[in-house]
């Protein structure tokens, strides 16, 4: 009979109202400023760009390739190469932006520059509260308000992280044993002509490639040192590009 | 003593137009009775908008808005319409370049000072009705029927579809709904032998002794009650009878194009509209100012209307907060085919209730209300039946459960 | 003394209020069939049946100015209006004279209608005469005439309204063959 | 008056009303058509007994008899005083009660029976609709306490009659059956109609009973018994006789029976109902209704020459159909010229013994004659529409209920002594022509029909049930499980594959007649006759001795049932056992005899040489006259008509045309003008308007100064 | 204070002005609200007259509403058929619909 169901459903939203003022758990509303909901690990707001160590600048994993301002859907990334190359976790020398811009009043979230860039460089932040009270200028966000570093990615999104240092670390060891193995053969080659020089290299190459997953080692104290120190010096091998991450 | 506290506010009224000269006294009695009329159901209004919130948000297991404060005092939210008033009064008034500027400035007049109008034949209590027209009652449906053209002139001046829509959409529900709205009216002035709206609420304080003797209380009253409240709520097109604003369908229908000022002024019709027709509900069924036994009788007669008027509007959100919104077809189908055959169907019920009135042997009582109530009910049924159909096929899934 | 100032007032505010009246309707059915914009004479029309309402209501005649306010604004204003939607009437043909051809005619012809009634008015002297104090036409006295002397013509009404609902729909209807 | 006379009209409506329901049926809704048939029938069935209850009570003239009568028009003809009125009423006395019982009873059971019947047939729902409509029009017959009103539920009767042989149209030989029945019935009522006019001319009434007014009362029969016609009879004798015709044409006697064998082209519960135990019944029913006016006679000690002529009418048509049955091989034809002899044996009751000893006998050949159609339905039914003896056999075994039970029928017909109900109003009947006063040959046909009867259906008993069936049991039992699984598949035309026993929606109702069969004999014994005592109104008594005084009768026709049935066993036991039985032993002994009458002593040829070739000499004749004599006066008067047409013409052409033609021109000139001043400008007609207003004004102004 | 009249002249040109209407434009739509105000303006000479006359006889305002009811039906049935002629004929022009000219 007609009627019966909109008396049903009057007295669910009748218990509804009573309940809600004696059982407090029925309550889904959070208090928002005061109280947060937990994160989630898939969410994704705005993209950051991921540095490694204690410095913004020089442990900036991007390289300007670019990739991420071609694929921008709205078209929100903005790129210009620095003349200034620096080297990256492996050693090799890699190009670095000058600027960096994103207008998040026009990116849309969609995550595709994370998902083309080879470097692992940009990923996508958690991050909700972006309202500024001016209605163009705040929204552009530049290099440096972009830059967080791997431990903030380790903690918003833990299980990630991990496997893209597993990964990392991986390389580092793989282009440490081709270096060896290089400088092994070099040393026999060599050893028939030059042997005392080419050991010196050798050991210098070697520290220079422990240097460089500091990050998830942060007890390695030679780390930022080596990669400091390491910059200037050439590469001391072609030791392979790095093994292109999935 | 209960008398003068009954009569407080007319001795008042009274007494103030006394004080003016002779000459101006027509003019102050105007006056004296609009100004709280309008004070008092502007503040409803307000109340109405928090309480509405509230009363949705603990509906839905929410808490509905609690964070105004003033001062650095914890209201509790109840300061909430003043910071809306305030938010509604400082925005922007924006216009559209297309738009008819005169009648999309004229709407929102046209809406809210009909639905003030409404308030003018309503007892709000014994002796208490602003004026008392011979035909009240007719007046308000006369008056009520203007709104139609304002929601045309919004949704037409905006020259936005979506506007054009939900106002052809507001009208052919409220031109569909009116005429359950009057017909299920009808037996209670039949029996009351009158069109004014005090004659008809003291036509329901007749004899009141151990039980009321409001017309809710009789088989076609009920019926026509329900008929009326259903109408009513479509009239003030409240969910889940809000397609013309469907904001899911059609943005905001013909309230699309309206902001600031002129929207709160929308916003405040239709809440004053509501108001009104519950106000009539109230006289026509529920007994107006009367209280339902002798012995009760020492509470003020404004407080029973105001109670019952309370009721009536907690029952309107509770509705708001339950149902989900009917299509364009169920709609219209619901007039049609469901309300209007029932409000006619009691016309015939309460003329029978009338007649069997005259009955004189012993058990006319129970067999007078066993014809009304079957004559309700089984028609109540069949049109449920019919409405419902049965073409619909009972929704399977295919996941869950 | 007092008194007949009290009634005084009253009765120049309503004589006042005619006036009023009086010049909005004839500007609104002015504005009714002079502008161009469809929806724009429906709404001015409007305003003259509302104007019209409240002289009915100055003329104390409670009963029909509600029930003009019911029919006028709440059923044929409206029902204009969706006839101007339906027919696109809203479109403003630029170039497209919106007098008739012969309105010259037209208009020498309306003014020898009001000529030829006004001067009767103004020349019959009975006609200037002024009103009783007050008036009223009780709901319940209107309903006993209509049951009782004037029942016939309320039947018949209910059958016209009927039929011409009827024949509305069946005129206004769209043909199956289209 | 009792409440139940004033609604006895509810009897024959509600099947009246389940029939028109049906034929709004949809054809699909079978379930719904049978259960409104069999639902007025049930309702019908309880209203007759209540009717039939009160009717057990004697009032104080004897019989119980209530009637209630209306007029159902009045017409302005002086002529008669009292006959400008045409009354319609209903009449409840015991005759009517018994008989609303026995139909109202015994259609329910068909009814029944028909559902399983009638289960496959396409028409299903039409089918029940025109059993309806058969139920309500006997009903009506049945009730009718006016000559008007039986005699047009007498011609429903005939149309549902016509409508029920013709089902199966599809089939020329039921079409022409159909046609045949209802031509030859009309032959018949033909009678009826004059009868009744004449009954109407010189009585002013057609009520039976109408407090001493009706044509069936004192002061009617004693005036019609005083005039005489030609031939000295008495004018009630001869209406009589007149409405006899119409009897014999509904209950098939001589000459008028050639219909009824052919009418079993219809469906078997037809045959059980309409041409067993009901309608042809009527005609019998009818003369016990006017059996005062048939009896009339100037001098109460004489036997009047109508009762006179039902009785030899009866006792020929008793030996006659029976000899005929002696020779067919139709199961259901056998069965039908069974009944022909049988309601022969009803007249000759009727005429000899008074209305007691016809309708007893009537009644209880109702129930052993339908047992014996529904019967032999069911054999048809399981053998799948085969209906020649000669191709069944052994049927004992396969059908043990449709043959326990049409045995009982069997030999209720037979009259097999002491146990049947048909041997004890068989034997009433010749007890009764035994002690005629006008002849001794009427009972020594009756014997002679008595003994062909035994003969016959002992013949026919042997050829269906005895013998060995074509297969084994075993299989037979094996088909008939595949069968029930598959009802439809089975149309093969051999017989004996799947003979199967009937559901029990056939069987059922055959049960039950077959106790009736059995018990009803015991209402009317010698020794207790409570049958005639309740049709006269008075209760008779128990008297033993009675049953010794006709001893002696009961003797004779017993031993002639036994001898017959003997006989029978003699010729048919080894002939069924043999597997040539395609020649009857009868035949091979007496071939001229038997070809006589296997068809039918040459009745119908008879009437092909005689009436037919008559009606189709008259039908050339016309047809010459037509063509040839009235062709000449109509063309003569065309002639006549084509020359004063041809004046008229001339006359108006030259002579009228010319001057309306001119002002016609005249007329359409002017018009023209005038049109152009509506040009279709509604606003021109607006300016008209107002300048006619201001017209009107100065018009009004002016004659006011 | 106000004689009768005013009323009446007023009507007159109420009526004129709704004459002049359906005389002069060309829309059908136009014409029909034209016919409406003449109504009114008739209806507003009944309830001045009443008011003006005997006001216990009440056939002045009885007659007003029958005419507010036939008023009623005319606008529905007129303008359904400016609604159908719309329809066949596309246009609203009423020097257009010439069909019937003799």
């Amino acid at each position: 009979m007609l009627g019966l169901g909109i008396i049903k459903g009057l007295v669910e939203t009748g218990r509804n109202f009573v309940g809600s003022y004696f059982k407090p758990e029925r309550l889904v509303t959070i208090q928002y400023p005061e109280k947060h909901l937990p994160p989630v690990e898939a969410a994704r707001t705005i993209p950051f760009l991921v540095y490694d160590g204690k410095d913004s600048m020089k442990g900036l994993r991007c390289t300007a390739c670019t990739i991420c301002e071609t694929e921008c859907p709205p078209k929100c990334i903005y790129i210009v190469k620095d003349t200034v190359k620096k080297p990256d976790y492996l050693g090799k020398m890699q190009n670095q932006p000058k600027v960096f811009d994103i207008d998040i009043s026009v990116c849309m979230g969609c995550g595709i520059c994370v998902e083309v860039c080879p470097f692992e460089s940009i990923k996508m932040d958690q991050v909700f509260e972006l309202s500024g009270s001016d209605r163009f200028g705040a929204m552009l966000l530049h290099k440096a308000q972009l830059v967080k570093s791997n431990d903030y990615f380790g903690e918003i999104c833990h299980e990630q992280a991990t496997q893209i240092n597993a990964a990392r670390a991986d390389d580092v060891r793989k282009a440490e044993a081709k270096a060896k193995a290089d400088a092994d053969a070099k040393a026999k080659a060599a050893a028939v002509a030059v042997s005392n020089a080419a050991a010196g290299v050798a050991a210098v190459a070697a520290s220079s490639m422990t240097a460089t997953p500091g990050t998830t080692q942060p007890d390695s104290k030679p780390a930022p040192k080596a990669a400091s120190t390491s910059t200037p010096l050439p590469a001391p091998s072609k030791p392979t590009v790095p093994s292109a991450t999935p | 003593m209960i008398d003068s506290l009954d009569q407080i506010f007319v001795s008042l009224k009274h007494w103030l137009v006394g004080l003016t000269p002779e000459a101006w006294q027509p003019l102050v009695s105007i006056l004296v009775s609009i100004v709280p009329i309008m004070a008092l159901f502007g503040t409803c209004f307000a109340a109405t908008t928090i309480f509405e919130r509230k009363i949705l948000g603990r509906a839905q297991n929410r808490l509905g808005p609690n964070r105004v404060r003033a001062f650095g005092v914890k209201t509790f939210g109840l300061l909430q319409p003043i910071a809306d008033g305030i938010k509604m009064l400082t925005k922007e008034d924006i216009v559209p370049f297309a738009a008819d500027k005169v009648v999309h400035f004229l709407a929102p007049v046209v809406l809210t000072t009909p639905a003030w109008m409404l308030f003018s034949v309503i007892p709000l209590g014994r002796n208490m009705a602003a004026i008392d027209l011979d035909a009240g009652i007719l007046f308000f449906f006369a008056v009520g029927s203007a709104s139609e053209l304002a929601v045309f002139m919004a949704g037409w001046s905006s020259k936005n579809k979506y506007s054009l829509v939900g106002s052809m959409r507001a009208i052919a529900q409220m031109i569909s709904y009116e005429v359950p709205l009057v017909l299920s009216t009808i037996p209670v002035l039949m029996l009351a032998g009158t069109l004014s709206p005090s004659q008809v609420v003291e036509a329901q304080g007749v004899g009141t002794g151990f039980f009321a003797h409001w017309f809710v209380f009789t088989p076609w009253g009920l019926s026509g009650f329900v008929v009326f409240l259903i109408a009513a709520t479509a009239e003030s097109n409240r969910s889940p009878f809000d397609l013309p604003e469907a904001e899911s369908e059609i943005i905001a229908g013909f309230l699309t194009e309206y902001s600031g000022f002129k929207y709160a002024l929308f916003f405040l019709g239709e809440y004053i509209g509501l108001f009104a027709v519950a106000g009539m509900a109230v006289t026509l069924f529920l007994g107006g100012w009367q209280a339902p036994c002798k012995a009760l009788e020492f509470i003020p007669s404004y407080l029973w209307f105001f109670g019952k008027f309370a009721v009536l509007i907690v029952f309107f959100i509770w509705v708001r907060a339950t149902l989900p919104r009917l299509r364009l077809d169920q709609l219209l189908a619901l007039a049609w085919r469901f309300l209007v055959p029932l409000a006619l169907i009691n016309l015939v019920v309460a003329a029978l209730w009338h007649f069997m009135g005259s009955w004189q042997f012993i058990a006319a009582m129970p067999v007078r209300w066993g014809i009304c109530a079957m004559l309700v009910v089984l028609p109540f049924v069949w049109f449920a039946r019919l409405l419902n159909g049965g073409k619909v096929a009972p929704r399977k899934y295919r996941y869950a459960e | 003394m007092a008194e007949r100032l009290l009634l005084a007032n009253i009765v120049m505010l309503n004589s006042i209020a005619f006036y009023i009246l009086a010049v909005i309707t004839l500007a609104g059915a002015v504005a009714a069939l002079t502008l161009r914009n469809l929806v724009h004479c429906a709404l001015c029309v409007a305003a003259s049946f509302a104007g019209i309402a409240l002289i009915y209501l100055q003329l104390d005649a409670e009963f029909v100015g509600f029930a003009q306010i019911l029919v006028y604004i709440g059923a044929v204003a409206i029902l204009v209006l969706f006839t101007v939607l339906l027919t696109r009437g809203t479109e403003v043909q630029a170039g497209v004279a919106f007098l008739s051809r012969s309105w010259p005619a037209g208009l020498a012809v309306t003014a020898l209608v009001f000529a030829a009634i006004a001067a009767p008015i103004l020349l019959t002297p009975e006609l200037h005469k002024l009103a009783a104090d007050s008036a009223s036409a009780p709901v319940r006295k209107i309903g006993e005439e209509l049951m009782g002397n004037y029942v016939l013509p309320l039947e018949v009404i209910g059958l016209l309204l009927t039929s011409a609902l009827l024949g509305a729909v069946v005129i206004a209807m769209q043909d199956k063959k289209d | 008056m009792l409440p139940i006379v004033k609604y006895l009209w509810l009897i024959p409506a509600l099947p009246l009303l389940a029939a028109g329901l049906a034929a709004l049926l949809k054809k699909e809704r079978r379930a719904s058509a049978a259960t409104l048939a069999i639902g007025s029938m049930s309702i019908s069935f309880l209203l007759a007994l209540a009717a039939f209850l009160p009717t057990l009570s004697h009032g104080e003239h004897g019989v119980f008899r209530e009637c209630f009568n209306f007029t159902w028009f009045e017409f302005a003809d002086n002529t008669f005083q009292s006959a400008s009125t045409v009354q319609l009423g209903w009449v409840l006395d015991p005759l009517t009660a018994m008989m609303l019982v026995m139909v109202t009873f015994v259609g329910l059971l068909i009814f029944i029976y028909s559902v399983g019947y009638m289960a496959h047939d396409e028409n299903f729902t039409r089918f029940f609709c025109f059993l309806a409509l058969f139920a309500a029009a006997m009903l009506g017959i049945v009730i009718a306490n006016s000559l008007l009103l039986l005699f047009i539920s007498w011609e429903l009767v005939g149309l549902a009659s016509y409508l029920l042989i013709g089902f199966w149209y599809h089939k020329p030989s039921a079409a022409a059956a159909a046609k045949k029945a209802f031509i030859t019935t009309r032959v018949g009522d033909m009678g009826f109609l004059l009868g009744m006019l004449w009954l109407y001319s010189k009585t002013g009434t057609l009520l039976f009973y109408d407090g001493g007014n009706g044509c069936l009362e004192q002061s009617a029969l004693i005036k019609l018994v005083a005039e005489t016609t030609m031939c000295g009879m008495a004018i009630s004798t001869a209406i009589s006789i007149l409405i006899f015709c119409g009897a014999a044409g509904k209950s098939g006697q001589v000459p008028l029976h050639v219909w009824l064998p052919d009418a079993m082209e219809g469906p078997t519960p037809v045959s059980a109902l309409i041409h067993a135990a009901t309608m042809v019944a009527a005609g019998v029913f009818l003369m016990a209704r006017i059996y005062p006016l048939l009896s009339a006679s100037a001098d109460p000690a004489t036997i009047s020459t109508g009762l006179k002529v039902v009785a030899w009418v009866g006792s020929i048509t008793a030996v006659f159909a029976a000899c005929i049955a002696v020779a067919q091989n139709d199961i259901k034809r056998i069965l039908a010229y069974s009944t022909v002899s049988q309601l022969g044996y009803m007249m000759l009751g009727l005429g000899v013994g008074g209305v007691a000893v016809g309708m007893f006998h009537l009644i209880t050949h109702a129930f052993f004659k339908a047992l014996l159609f529904l019967g032999s339905g069911s054999v048809i039914h399981g053998c799948h529409e085969e209906q020649d003896i000669r191709k069944m056999g052994g049927l004992r075994i396969l059908m043990p209920i449709t043959f326990a039970t049409y045995a009982i029928g069997m030999l209720a017909l037979c009259g097999f002594p002491l146990l049947f109900s048909g041997f004890w109003s068989k034997d009433e009947i010749l007890a009764s022509a035994h002690h005629w006063q006008i002849s001794q040959i009427p009972f020594y046909l009756g014997v002679i029909g008595a003994f062909l009867t035994a003969f016959y259906m002992t013949r026919q008993m042997f050829y269906v049930f005895f013998g060995s069936p074509t297969v084994s049991p075993a299989a037979v039992a094996d088909t008939k499980a595949k069968h029930s699984h598959n009802p439809h598949s089975s149309h093969s035309h051999e017989p004996a594959t799947s003979i199967h026993e009937s559901p029990p929606v056939m069987t059922m109702p055959l049960v039950i007649l077959a106790v009736f069969a059995v018990l009803l004999g015991l209402i009317g014994t010698p020794a207790w006759p409570w049958f005639h005592g309740y049709l006269a109104g008075h209760s008779p008594k128990v008297d033993l001795g009675k049953l010794a005084e006709d001893a002696g009768l009961m003797l004779v026709s017993a031993v002639v049932v036994f001898t017959a049935m003997g006989l029978s066993w003699l010729v048919y036991s080894k002939v069924t056992l043999q597997k040539s039985r395609e020649v009857d032993p009868l035949e091979k002994a007496q071939p001229f005899f038997w070809r006589l009458l296997a068809n039918k002593f040459y009745i119908d040829e008879l009437y092909e040489v005689t009436i037919i070739r008559l009606n189709k000499a008259f039908s050339v004749l016309s047809d010459w006259l037509d063509r040839t004599f009235w062709t000449g006066v109509v063309t003569m008067i065309s002639h006549l008509t084509v020359g004063l047409s041809w004046l008229s013409r001339k006359i108006d052409e030259d002579l009228v045309n010319g001057g309306f033609d001119h002002g016609c021109d005249g007329l359409r000139e002017s018009s023209r003008n005038l049109s152009k001043a509506q040009n279709g400008q509604t606003q021109f007609y607006f300016r008209v308007l107002g300048i006619a207003f201001v017209a009107l004004v100065l018009a009004l102004i002016w004659r006011a100064k | 204070m106000t004689p009768l009249t005013h009323y009446l002249i007023f009507s007159a040109l109420l009526f004129c002005i709704g004459f002049a209407g359906a005389m002069m434009r060309r829309n059908a739509i136009l014409v029909l609200i034209g016919i409406e105000l003449m109504l009114n303006a008739a209806n507003l000479n009944f309830i001045a007259f009443w008011r003006y006359g005997n006001t216990e006889a009440i056939s002045g305002v009885m007659f007003t509403i029958f005419s507010i009811a036939i008023a009623a039906a005319e606008a529905a049935v007129g303008l359904a058929l400016v609604i159908a002629i719309y329809r066949h004929r596309r246009t609203m022009q009423m020097d257009k619909f010439d069909t019937l000219k003799g």
